[in-house]
């Protein structure tokens, strides 16, 4: 069959980044910088280009093969064996992609934001040294990214999946000359580790009970073998495959690498720990729905866990006064609203929200970033203020995204959130009463940001006072096409009772394996519409509630600010160091680690080292002593007898074959008159 | 008669430097004689009416190799060499062996004496250098480049050998 | 001219001469320089036979020679001062790092 | 002149006859070339010079060379004292004997070889030996080193002014000096305007080869006392003086016989007589520039303060008379004679205004380092030279094949040349006594 040309090329989409990188990694130290940006950004644009191509391509197709497959080459051949159901299976994976609605929105996601944070790149990384290993590591990242998202069995998947934890490890550790930096790299690794052995675990679990790992093939797998809805092995794999999510999502209780990775470069926090890799669980967690749907039990474990976490983050996040970290803990909190709406059963708006928070959350990184330009370098939110006059675009762009994320009602936030929370108030009040609760945190810790940052007096130090200045082009165009799509992202969806037809909604349907019950309640159509609009504006109410409080805290009445943390001094304490968890995670693993290592390294030296390595070694010597007698006296000793023969019987050839050369001019004087003696012998035999 | 007296003090001039040059301790006075006996080779050249030979015998000789001579000499020159022995263990073996080539030599003389004479008295032409470079131009140029390109070689190793580190 | 007996006596004793100063100088360059005066013998000889003959053909090869010599002495000369810079030595029989 | 001196006269005693003159003249000529020197050194600066010695110093040759000769003579501890008394004497004796082979005019020569241009330069050749043996026998770390510098600057050089020289030899074809000026005579012109290139290369070489500045590195008193004649003084230093001085002359006579036309008169070939005579206009000028020497002298006689320099200076002003007297009647005289008597006037005239020119570089260049010198010899005059000698050959054959006027062709091809100098000139700039820069890494 002849798909479509883009269709039937979606391999190359990964392909461009990867041969950029592989240049960028081998001869890049070569290259100019323009040159380096031409190339890395040229080839994220083709991708994305390639990208749009295969979207429209699969728009054109009938609703209902919305999908497109392409196989590269086998890698793992045919492996016969009996599956835990009994079934006789057959293990394979091979280098295959696939393209459905979801896997189309999310490399529209990646390369898109991936395109307009390259660009901001070339801008924010002019002047840092390494400018071609940043843009080696970026592109790998896309690489990753996209085999990550287009990979049709969950091998491919996890190669993507190590590749852009790699990819994250490098360039948190970026500057690898600052020991944080270096240490949060670590530390993201090793977290991600815990995670990626869950998924591993996952994976094998899968192949093991269904006999293959191609998400085309899992679903007929689990009607074959018509496992009941809470099933424990299903269950198992779901719980695991969440673990490996938690580890890559930064949930809890896997989230502490995150705020670290704030580490690196400001356009990396914005690619890789806001918009794309993050989400990596989030999509991993949709693309495997069918198992979930099967465990009802995970569905609530991960509906639960999002939920806590985007509170838990939320909290965090007021008090935080870097603002990187302000954002990558709502980063955190927003990550526990797209889990929330997946555990909840609502995986289209959870990737909905995914969409939108990639568009206001990589805004957000960027025009912090810009500010953190401005300022030359300075984080701490309270050494700024009175910023609007001085950079607008930032400024208006960043208010636009902080509306955006707040759900302020006609920007995109609105629209993912308050669709995940009128999912949840059907499920459960509870969960619903604490997504709630977050966004009113978030309205208020994000104003809380804004007025800090742009309001106010300034309390910026001298020099950097000197120099503030707004940010090139190259990094202004990508703030306000983000601006645009945070306005306008949402709108692809308008709820139907706003009289929308939510048709990206419509359009993810496919990819949802939606069981009977469900597809009977989605017949039914959603609950009572009045109730959803009262619950939008009772959101609307908290949130503009939370800005308000915002303004009235650290505008109105700033000293409130300090009053507040001291009246709550525990509290605030609690709070700001992060409830302790990374000491605790020290006390509880890190420590134990180490002690077990220290156990080890004893062992290594006294028994094995000790008793073995030494133990060998003086036998060893032994046994050479021996030989050396042997070499010494009998083999060399006859070697030396031959020689002193030789010796004896050469001295005739040493007296003519001394290196002296009067000697052998001497020798040359005796060949003479032997020649003259020779020539009178023959005149005289003549004459005669 | 000026003739043979001319050849004479040339002969006895070059044999007597030639042996005060073997037998000299120190070098330089060694090179000096060998200059003398050089110049009245010289002088023998130009009795035997090869002026142009006489000319480059001077300005090659004396004027070019034994400059060189000279230099290496004082570059090398040391002043405990003077203490030495001069002459190596084989001396008297040599001297010996020298004897006897001497000998057998002479022998080949008075072997050829009745041959030897005046000889034919050739017309000898006045231009004596013209004669040289027609000869060396056009009968002997495949040699004569042969000598140019040892020459070249020459002066390549020379330079090799003269670098400081080799 | 004279007999060319004369010419031949002279460049024989020449000869003999530089032998013995060859074969028992230790001082290179006074080897050099005996081989020199071989070389100057030989010359003497070949132009008392061109005179002989009355033709210019020994002259060039006197010539001929006094180029080798220039070539020789360059070259010897050469070898003579590498190998003072390494040994601080010009006599022939410490030269023996060919000794067995 | 053959007429009137039976030949043998001719072949026996006027070569000796010569000789004794040139040994007795030259130190004289030496010592006022010695006043000339320090008089035009004291105008370049402008000072007045030597002035007590007789009037404007004329005497003060003689003074000098008496005052060396009563001078104490000294030879250092453990100087080989043969050497030391035998090196100046070569140096002085090898100079005068190159003076056997010179034309100072068409007549007044001691010996015409057909090898003559090579003899002169094998007998200057071995001055050398009298430079380096006294720098070795004076048994002192400077004159040793000066010694050897002389010795390698010597030989550098001799080879680039003799393929110089050689240039100039292809258009006359012949080694007799003699010949060599009747070569030029005709053709007309002097061979400077064939090989100016080669002029060029014999000037420099001819600098170098007498140790004169820029090059008087063997001498140079900055660095080494006085090189090779540290040790010597009186007389002995006297002789190293003479011979320089001589070496001097030997080298302008050389330049003069085989650039500048030798004994000839400038513009040989314009003949416009008196009317009625055979004398030609030219052949004047002699006389009339002896006799203004002569005005000039009277117009100084009443200057001078002491009597007895107005009596020099008029015995000067007489000579200069006799001498405008003389080259009058040579006009008169015999053709032979006038060309004798006028050649030597034309002769040496020449050869002083050459070492009118050595004095002028010595006073307006600095010394060369020696690396420097080196790297001039080896790197450009030497290859310089060979090209020049091929570009001649090649001209002749073009005149002599196409039937080009010769002194185009010499003249087109010594513009080639000067091509290659400047690009011989442009590549010799990297430096070559340097140690070679560290090559900086990635």
């Amino acid at each position: 069959m002849n798909a479509p040309y883009f269709l039937d090329h979606i391999w190359l989409i990964p392909l461009f980044p990867l041969l950029t990188a592989g240049l960028m990694l081998l001869a890049g130290r070569r290259l100019k910088n323009p040159v380096i940006s031409v190339l890395c950004v040229g080839s994220v644009f083709v991708s994305f280009l390639y990208s749009v191509g295969a979207f429209f391509q699969l728009l054109s197709l009938p609703v209902e093969d919305r999908v497109a497959s392409k196989h590269l080459f086998d890698w793992i051949p045919a492996i016969p064996f009996h599956t835990l159901a009994g079934t006789l299976g057959q293990f394979r994976a091979d280098w295959g992609f696939q393209i459905d609605p979801l896997s189309a929105v999310m490399i529209l996601i990646v390369t898109g934001v991936g395109l307009l944070i390259h660009v901001y790149s070339t801008g924010y990384m002019a002047h840092e040294g390494g400018y071609y290993r940043f843009f080696g590591y970026l592109n790998l990242f896309m690489f990753s990214m996209l085999m990550l998202v287009l990979g049709n069995n969950l091998l491919v998947m996890f190669v993507g999946w190590e590749g852009v934890g790699t990819c994250s490890y490098l360039l948190i550790g970026f500057y690898f000359r600052r020991k944080s930096a270096a240490d949060a790299g670590k530390k993201a690794f090793v977290v991600n580790r815990v995670g990626d052995a869950g998924f591993l675990l996952g994976i094998f679990l899968t192949s093991a009970l269904l006999g293959t790992i191609h998400f085309n093939e899992i679903g007929p797998a689990l009607a074959a073998g018509n496992f009941q809805a809470g099933d424990p092995r299903i269950l198992a794999i779901a719980l695991l495959l969440f673990v490996g999510a938690t580890g890559k999502s930064a949930q809890i209780p896997l989230y502490v690498w995150l705020p670290d990775a704030m580490e690196g470069p400001t356009p990396v926090s914005a690619l890789i720990h806001a918009a794309t890799m993050v989400t990596a669980g989030v999509y991993m967690v949709a693309r495997m729905n069918m198992i979930y749907l099967l465990a009802p039990a995970a569905m609530s474990v991960v509906a639960v866990i999002g939920a806590c976490t985007a509170l838990y983050a939320a909290s965090m996040g007021v008090v935080q006064n870097d603002i990187k970290k302000v954002l990558a803990y709502s980063t955190i909190s927003q990550l526990g609203y797209m889990f929330l709406a997946c555990g909840v059963g609502a995986f289209t708006a959870g990737i909905f929200h995914l969409m939108t928070h990639a568009f206001f959350k990589g805004l957000l990184f960027l025009a912090a970033g810009s500010v953190i330009h401005a300022l030359s370098g300075e984080q701490d939110m309270r050494k700024m203020g009175g910023l609007a006059k001085k950079i607008p675009v930032t400024y208006w762009t960043m208010l636009i995204a902080s509306l955006a994320i707040a759900g302020i009602f006609p920007f995109a936030g609105f629209m993912s959130k308050d669709l995940i929370l009128s999912k949840t108030y059907e499920k459960d009040f509870w969960l619903w009463s604490i997504g709630y609760l977050t966004a009113g945190m978030t309205a208020f810790y994000m104003f809380r940001l804004v007025f800090m940052t742009f309001y106010g007096h300034s309390r910026v130090g001298h020099e950097a006072e000197h120099h503030i200045h707004e940010s090139p082009k190259s990094m202004l165009i990508p703030l306000v096409i983000l601006a645009a799509l945070s306005v306008a992202g949402g709108w692809l969806s308008w709820p139907e009772i706003l009289g929308g037809n939510s048709r990206f909604i419509h359009f993810l349907e496919p990819v949802i394996a939606v069981p009977h019950a469900l597809r009977a309640e989605a017949a039914r159509g959603p609950g009572s519409q009045t109730g959803e609009i009262y619950l939008m504006l009772l959101s609307e109410a908290l949130v503009l509630a939370g800005i308000f409080l915002a303004w009235y805290v650290y505008i109105k009445r700033r000293e409130l600010a300090e009053r507040l943390a001291r009246a709550f001094g525990g509290l605030y304490d609690l709070v700001y160091h992060k409830y302790y968890v990374d000491e605790l995670y020290d006390a509880l693993f890190v420590n134990r680690a180490e002690d077990l290592g220290l156990a080890l390294g004893s062992f290594d030296t006294n028994i094995i080292d000790g008793l073995g390595v030494n133990g060998a070694a003086w036998l060893t010597r032994f046994v050479s002593r021996l030989s050396i007698w042997w070499d010494t006296w009998i083999v060399d000793g006859s070697v030396r007898l031959g020689s002193r023969i030789v010796w004896v019987f050469s001295w005739p050839v040493r007296m003519i074959q001394d290196g002296l050369v009067q000697n052998y001019m001497l020798v040359i004087v005796i060949g003479l008159i032997g020649v003259l003696a020779y020539y009178f012998h023959l005149a005289h035999s003549m004459v005669h | 008669m000026l003739n043979a007296f001319l050849f004479y003090f040339f002969a006895i001039l070059a044999v007597g430097s030639a042996i005060l040059m073997v037998t000299r301790r120190n070098i330089v006075h060694a090179a000096v004689f060998l200059i003398t006996a050089l110049l009245a080779t010289a002088g023998i050249f130009l009795l035997l009416q090869a002026e142009f030979l006489f000319v480059t015998q001077i300005i090659l000789y004396v004027g070019g190799i034994m400059v060189l001579f000279v230099f290496v000499i004082m570059l090398v020159n040391l002043d405990v060499s003077l203490q030495l022995v001069q002459f190596s263990r084989q001396r008297y073996v040599a001297v010996a062996l020298a004897v006897v080539l001497a000998v057998q030599v002479l022998g080949a003389f008075w072997v050829g004496r009745t041959s030897v004479g005046a000889g034919p008295a050739q017309a000898i032409e006045a231009k004596n250098t013209e004669a040289v470079g027609q000869a060396l131009f056009q009968h002997y140029l495949l040699p004569f480049e042969i000598a140019s390109i040892l020459l070249l070689v020459a002066m390549v190793g020379a330079v090799v050998m003269g670098k400081r580190r080799i | 001219m004279l007999p060319i007996g004369n010419y031949l006596f002279l460049s024989f004793t020449l000869f003999t001469i530089g032998v013995i100063g060859v074969l028992t100088r230790r001082n290179v360059i006074v080897m050099l320089m005996s081989i020199e005066l071989i070389l100057n013998a030989v010359n003497i000889n070949l132009v008392a036979f061109s005179r002989y003959w009355g033709t210019v053909d020994g002259q060039v090869f006197a010539i001929f020679i006094i180029t080798d010599a220039a070539a020789e002495a360059a070259v010897g000369l050469g070898i003579i001062l590498a190998f003072f810079r390494n040994r601080q030595t010009v006599l022939a029989d410490e030269m023996d790092m060919l000794r067995w | 002149m053959n007429h009137l001196i039976p030949t043998a006269i001719q072949q026996y005693v006027l070569p000796v006859l010569y000789g004794i003159v040139i040994v007795a003249i030259l130190p004289l000529l030496a010592g006022y070339i010695v006043l000339m020197e320090r008089k035009v050194m004291a105008d370049m600066q402008a000072r007045l010079g030597p002035m007590r010695v007789g009037p404007h110093g004329l005497l003060q040759p003689i003074a000098d060379a008496l005052k060396l000769l009563i001078k104490e003579d000294i030879i250092p501890e453990h100087a080989d004292r043969f050497m030391f008394w035998m090196a100046p004497v070569l140096s002085v004796g090898m100079a005068l004997l190159a003076y056997a082979a010179i034309p100072f005019g068409p007549v007044f020569q001691v010996a015409d070889l057909n090898v003559g241009l090579l003899f002169i330069l094998a007998v200057s050749s071995l001055g050398i030996y009298g430079i380096v043996l006294g720098g070795w026998a004076s048994n002192s770390h400077y004159s040793l080193l000066g010694a050897l510098r002389s010795a390698a600057q010597l030989v550098s050089y001799e080879t680039a002014a003799g393929l110089g020289l050689v240039s100039a030899l292809i258009w006359a074809g012949s080694l007799s000096m003699k010949s060599i000026v009747e070569a030029q005579y005709d053709r007309g012109d002097w061979f400077i305007a064939y090989v100016p290139v080669g002029f060029f290369i014999y000037l420099v070489g001819s600098i170098a080869e007498t140790n004169r500045a820029p090059f008087d590195l063997p001498e140079a008193e900055s660095e080494l006392v006085a090189g090779y004649m540290t040790e010597y003084s009186g007389f002995r230093w006297a002789l190293y003086f003479l011979g320089e001085y001589a070496n001097m002359m030997v080298v302008a006579s050389i330049a003069t016989t085989l650039f500048l036309g030798g004994w000839l008169r400038p513009f040989v070939r314009y003949h416009d007589h008196f009317p009625g005579t055979s004398v030609e206009l030219l052949d004047i000028v002699p006389s009339l520039i002896f006799l203004f020497a002569a005005a000039y002298c009277l117009r100084l006689v009443p200057r001078q303060p002491v009597k007895i320099q107005r009596m020099v200076m008029a015995a000067v002003a007489g000579l200069c008379l006799v001498l405008s007297g003389v080259m009058a009647a040579a006009l008169l005289a015999s053709p032979g004679v006038m060309a004798g008597i006028h050649g030597a006037f034309w002769f040496l005239a020449k050869v002083f205004a050459y070492i009118y020119g050595f004095l002028w570089f010595r006073f307006t260049f600095p010394r060369y380092r020696f690396d420097q010198l080196m790297r001039l010899g080896w790197r450009f005059l030497i290859p310089l030279s060979l090209v020049n000698v091929i570009a001649t050959a090649v001209a002749v054959v073009v005149s002599e094949e196409w039937g080009l006027h010769p002194l185009a062709s010499a003249l087109i091809m010594q513009v080639l040349t000067l091509g290659v100098a400047l690009w011989l000139a442009g590549r010799g700039e990297e430096p070559a006594a340097r140690e070679p820069q560290v090559a900086e890494g990635d």
